[in-house]
């Protein structure tokens, strides 16, 4: 970095010049964020233009190479990048999963034909992605993986069905494992991308408590996936889909982080007792005590980000951050229902915003099982941290 | 009394038990749910009570009824909470014949037979703010000639919108948190200046918001006397608190049945993962919890029945211990069914949605704790 | 039970005209408790005269037949005893761990002449006896239980080591797991009594954490047993173990029924707010919560003892009181070392009555390990109870 | 500042490290505590850590001292923990030096270089009920001629009996709740009315209860200024808060690794213990628990080191986790450990022993959860 304090004023001046005044205003609603995609529907032209001109610069992957749609900054530039973005309000122009999970792993183990073709589009927010690893059956057991991808010279014919598919009803892309040697567990396994417009591809969407289908049930019929697609070895899919693991965990540990005090909002909802103090004592004691934890964990997912920059994490910490970081963030949401009461419990009404609380906090129950449940993160810490022994 | 089931409770459960699990199983609420029905019960279902005689379970055998206890109308509840079944028989069996004991004889010569018959639901309104304080009344009854003027809101009245008649704790003198000035009317739901709000509840069950814009009614809409209301509240509040805290354990259990269910037939890693021992002490600690719960609710309801001076500690512990325990019954059965008890498909999250209603209703754990402290002098 | 209110009105006279006033006031310390035993000391001759008339009447042991020193009460008229010595206040003459545990199991396993050797005594309170089961590196698990005892045509030679054996430096008589098969894990194992004074025995006391020494390693070098004192069948006493645990079961799990309000302990320690409440709201919403559970537990008590009257107990019961009532009494002295602050720390000094506190907070740690630790209970639920598969 | 630690704060770990573990290891502690010590701590080992530097750890370097932070005593205060070390480290190098900051030229050159060369001891009284309640300060000092008359009680204080000075807070205006008013005075052990008991604590360590009965002290005696003493108070607090903290991460962390060498060399059931399941995921959550607590403690020292406004919280969430963590620490240290975790021959139950000391001494996670929140405005 040649000079931090000459590019924090040249990034301050862009961003002020650039970035629209809607797009300084704070997220309200699911349509105030950015998904991208083909089909991407955007509320406010704003948001495109903040989109457009932040892909231009390659600040939507700021860390990302030139040469691949990237901006090719260092981890000090782009932390200043972030933290003026953070002065001056602006919101992200694109809040893509794939560029923080997808993305790294493409630059590790991508050809570079791949890193060419999929990179650029994914910073430009052009190709929404969805991810198929889960399978009916095998859940956190990516062993048991069925889907078949038979080697038919030019390209692999895929058969099979996934489940959990985020968004895959209206994803793009998907990543994909798939089995191409059944001799062996893990070592059969290879790491696929391909087009969900390819013929054979069919989706159906599951609803969930909450009411929402974040999620699909993906199924394979004859698919034609060319070699070219195939992210790294032939059946050592397993270590890429490792690698992308781990990214999603740290992405997901962070939920729980920078959020409103949620004493403040609980008072807001009960009301106040003559001292001025939240009125129900024994869920303000709940709270107090969930809030340190709450904010310890905050200081330790700055450690944690600390500990990347510097290349100095442990070992498997992210199964630490995942474990901790969604177990709070589902304690969270239950004292938020407790503390709202009987209005919190309405579904469908206005006034409850169509029952976003409910939503909200029964979505959170898929925190501890996405991305590797809370028992498989024990177990991992358990076997690969501490070191304690197999049955 | 002997803290365990007589011989002929463990014939009424064996009676009641097979009659829901054959007449209202979780897919009866499902099918009500998705036809997007409007009323929140089966007025058949309610009828086929009314034919067991089950709606006059707390009735003196002199109404026609049972001359039953809570541990009969908790065996009832039980049940209902283990398949999720929509009725308005905790708010009417339970709620509305509770308070009808300190009603006048017009109205409960109005009112029983048609409870008992199934043909009325009668329903409590108790509470004005997202959280359950039966301690603060606000609503205003004023006196207007020969009868009273009603000016206020109520929420959270579950069965509201489709109730016969309601029973309204206004406030007659005192200010909002004096117990002296509570007065209770009995007031049938079509009367002008009531504005009903049905709101659908996560649950998928309905409650209602009432708003009372200069409601009339007569001196003979008041149940007991005029000022002295809260006694009874009270005492239809411990009632209705039982009979919440049972069908929690039930909804508890019903949703520990299911998972160690699942933990028996699934498989992964190709192993049961009911024999991973974390999760099988996990299991066995949540029954453990299930069960110090279920000992709660009898003992409440043991002491209710023989009108024991700690009869209302032991409602409190009750629901506060139900509630506690089923939450965590709920928490376990979705986190150890994994992506699946996610789905709407599945039915373990409805359990999640009906534990949480139920542990709301009447005050939650952290209302009881602290008002247990309170009692204790702490 | 032929007249219930007249044996009442009878009881109520009898305690009135022969329990000593001194023995109607509160337990205040460890030896107003009386143990018996051979050298037992008696703080009042008021304990020795009261033990020795209700000795005499059986009522030690109520509910034993009267030819075995009982008082041969039906389970209603035990009751009545019961409550009419709490009516009157009267102590009880006679705690001995042994009545409510090998009492039972001698009944049901013994032989005619150990019955008649044995019950008598104990019901009089001139046998302190002690468990030899647990071994050094056996822990919970009897199965690779060590110490030997060889058939020597009229007796037993025994040789090994047991730990925790509870005041074994104070007992009289021992019962005592040995193996008598090694080539068998549980059907090798048979159930012995035998006199602490028999040469070959030797104890040393363990020191707790609490700086008690309730325990002791006891050793056995060349004890000759006779074959007489074998209970039950040769190679069957894990029969008979498991039948004494289950009754050890059931007098642990009560340790925290019928204790003061731990709120008003707290206030009397803390002190009280403006409004008159104990002056730590985030403590006293902790004991507000745990004070739900106590009384809940409290029910849960009452319901099993009822059960066990009506035998209406589920099987395996015992353990989930076990599991409850121990975590619940550990958390119990937490709270309260939590409430009385650091006067609560002092360790020697005369006003914390020579760290009472403390030492009893210590203390209340050996209950969720003794008598079988929280894990084989959660296991014996899981397994037994809930019918999880095995591994 | 990233919060991780520098190379030089790796190095001073390094160092420390095996210092602790070979001068001071458990053995050390449990020998001083069976011959009977009645010192607190080994004087010989204090003029170590002198020589080493480590007591100026918190000092300027122009007072001779090492111009450190409070990573650096934590680093000190957690090897410290690790080993159960009886120290004045904490009282003095961490609480007197900070308290010293404020105070006048003459106070600081009397005891600054005697700290250094570990010659002095100097220790904080505060608590003056069984509960850590520093916002309310009851002991008088009256203005008498040129000084103070004090009256009153202290207690808890750890090192008290062996103190060369005490840094007393004390009332010279307000009531008992008022910030102002507080005054801190800085007092030699040996004056008159003054009585000093020692009382064993439940670790065997040593602390103090002070009578104050008409102790004159000269102005001269002030640290700071008359009457707004409050603030310096406050400093000093969040150092030992953080200090403390940073002990018992030290002290969470030895249980732990004890408790895991203990799974991984038990057999039971013909099996490793650490093998089962069960155990591996409460292993598994306590380890993830005290590294929360430990990057909370690293905040807190960052915070107070860089002088950050919102450092005081910080300290309360580090006092408050630290305390919840380290106490999960030792009671599944115990309980993992089963028979012989009770005996005293055995160290895990010094670990619980010191754990609680340390989550009582300047408020427990009770106390700092409820300040927090009253700081957040609930």
């Amino acid at each position: 970095m040649s000079n931090p304090e000459r590019f924090r004023q040249e990034t301050r001046a862009w961003l002020d010049t650039n970035c629209p005044p809607e797009m300084r205003q704070p997220v309200r609603s699911k349509d105030d964020v950015v998904l991208g995609g083909r089909r991407a529907v955007y509320k406010d032209p704003a948001q495109q233009l903040w989109l457009d001109r932040m892909a231009e610069k390659g600040w939507t992957a700021p860390e990302w190479p030139r040469s691949y749609g990237g901006g090719g900054l260092s981890p000090e530039e782009a932390k200043i990048l972030q933290s003026e973005m953070g002065r001056l309000g602006c919101r992200n122009p694109l809040s893509s999963f794939s560029l923080s999970t997808l993305g790294p792993t493409l630059l590790k183990y991508g050809t570079e034909e791949q890193k060419r073709e999929h990179l650029p589009r994914m910073a430009r927010g052009e190709i929404f992605w969805c991810q198929g690893y889960s399978e009916p059956g095998a859940g956190s057991d990516l062993a048991s993986l069925a889907t078949r991808a038979e080697d038919h010279g030019d390209h692999f014919l895929v058969n099979g069905q996934k489940i959990w598919t985020s968004d895959a009803d209206k994803a793009d892309w998907i990543y994909c494992l798939v089995r191409t040697d059944t001799s062996n567990k893990h070592n059969g396994i290879s790491f696929l991308l391909f087009d969900m417009e390819t013929p054979g591809v069919s989706v159906k969407p599951i609803r969930l408590i909450s009411g929402y289908s974040p999620f699909c049930e993906t199924f394979f019929d004859n698919v034609k996936v060319p070699k070219k697609n195939l992210v790294g070895e032939l059946n050592k899919g397993w270590d890429v889909a490792k690698y992308l693991l781990s990214h999603e965990r740290e992405s997901l540990s962070d939920l729980s982080a920078g959020q409103l005090s949620l004493g403040q909002i609980a008072k807001r909802a009960v009301g106040t007792e003559a001292d001025g103090r939240l009125d129900d004592p024994v869920l303000r004691a709940r709270i107090a005590l969930f809030e340190v934890r709450a904010l310890a964990f905050r200081a330790m997912s700055e450690r944690f980000v600390d500990e990347l920059k510097h290349e100095r994490a442990p070992p498997h910490q992210a199964s630490v951050m995942k474990y901790l970081g969604t177990e709070l963030n589902k304690q969270r949401h239950e004292l938020m229902m407790d503390a709202e009461g009987s209005d919190a419990l309405e579904w469908e009404s206005d006034r409850s915003r169509g029952g976003a609380n409910a939503r909200a906090w029964l979505r959170t129950k898929a925190n501890s099982i996405e991305g590797g449940t809370s028992e498989v993160q024990l177990n991992i810490i358990a076997k690969r941290i501490l070191q304690l022994p197999g049955a | 009394m002997p803290l365990c089931h007589t011989e002929d409770q463990t014939m009424l459960a064996d009676t009641v038990r097979p009659f829901l699990a054959e007449q209202a199983p979780v897919r009866h609420m499902r099918a009500l749910r998705d036809a997007g029905d409007r009323t929140g019960f089966s007025p058949d279902l309610w009828k086929r009570f009314a034919e067991l005689g089950l709606n006059g379970v707390l009735m003196d055998e002199a109404d026609g009824g049972l001359g039953l206890g809570h541990v009969e109308a908790g065996i009832v509840l039980e049940e209902i909470g283990r398949n999720l079944t929509p009725s308005p028989f905790l708010a009417t069996a339970v709620g509305a014949v509770t308070m009808l004991r300190g009603g006048s004889t017009a109205q409960r010569q109005a009112w029983l037979p048609r409870i008992l018959a199934g043909e009325a639901v009668g329903v409590l309104a108790i509470d004005e703010t997202p959280r359950h304080r039966p301690g603060r009344i606000a609503l205003r009854a004023q006196r207007v000639g020969n009868g009273f003027r009603l000016m206020g809101e109520k929420r959270f009245v579950t069965h509201g919108h489709v109730a016969d008649f309601l029973i309204v704790a206004a406030r007659t003198a005192g200010s909002c948190e004096d117990e002296m000035g509570v007065t209770l009317f009995l007031i049938e739901s079509h009367v002008a200046n009531l504005t009903v709000e049905a709101e659908r509840l996560t649950d998928s069950s309905l409650a209602a918001r009432l708003k009372f814009d200069g409601v009339e009614v007569l001196k003979e809409a008041v149940v007991g006397e005029v000022d002295r209301g809260f006694d009874g509240l009270t005492k239809t509040l411990s009632a209705l608190r039982t009979g919440a805290s049972a069908e929690m354990v039930g909804v508890g259990s019903g949703a520990l049945d299911m998972t160690i269910g699942y933990l028996k037939q699934r498989k992964q890693f190709g192993r049961l993962i009911g024999s991973f021992q974390a999760l099988q002490h996990r299991a066995a600690h949540l029954y453990a919890e299930m069960e110090v719960a279920r000992a709660a609710v009898l003992k409440a309801q043991e002491l209710l029945d023989c009108g024991d001076a700690g009869a209302e500690q032991s409602v409190m512990v009750a629901k506060a211990m139900t509630g506690m325990a089923s939450a965590l019954a709920v928490q376990e059965g979705i986190q150890m069914h994994g992506g699946i008890g996610m789905t709407d498909e599945y039915d373990i999250g409805f359990y999640m949605k009906r534990q949480r209603v139920l542990s709301e209703l009447f005050g939650d754990a952290d209302y009881h704790a602290d008002h247990l402290a309170r009692l204790a002098g702490y």
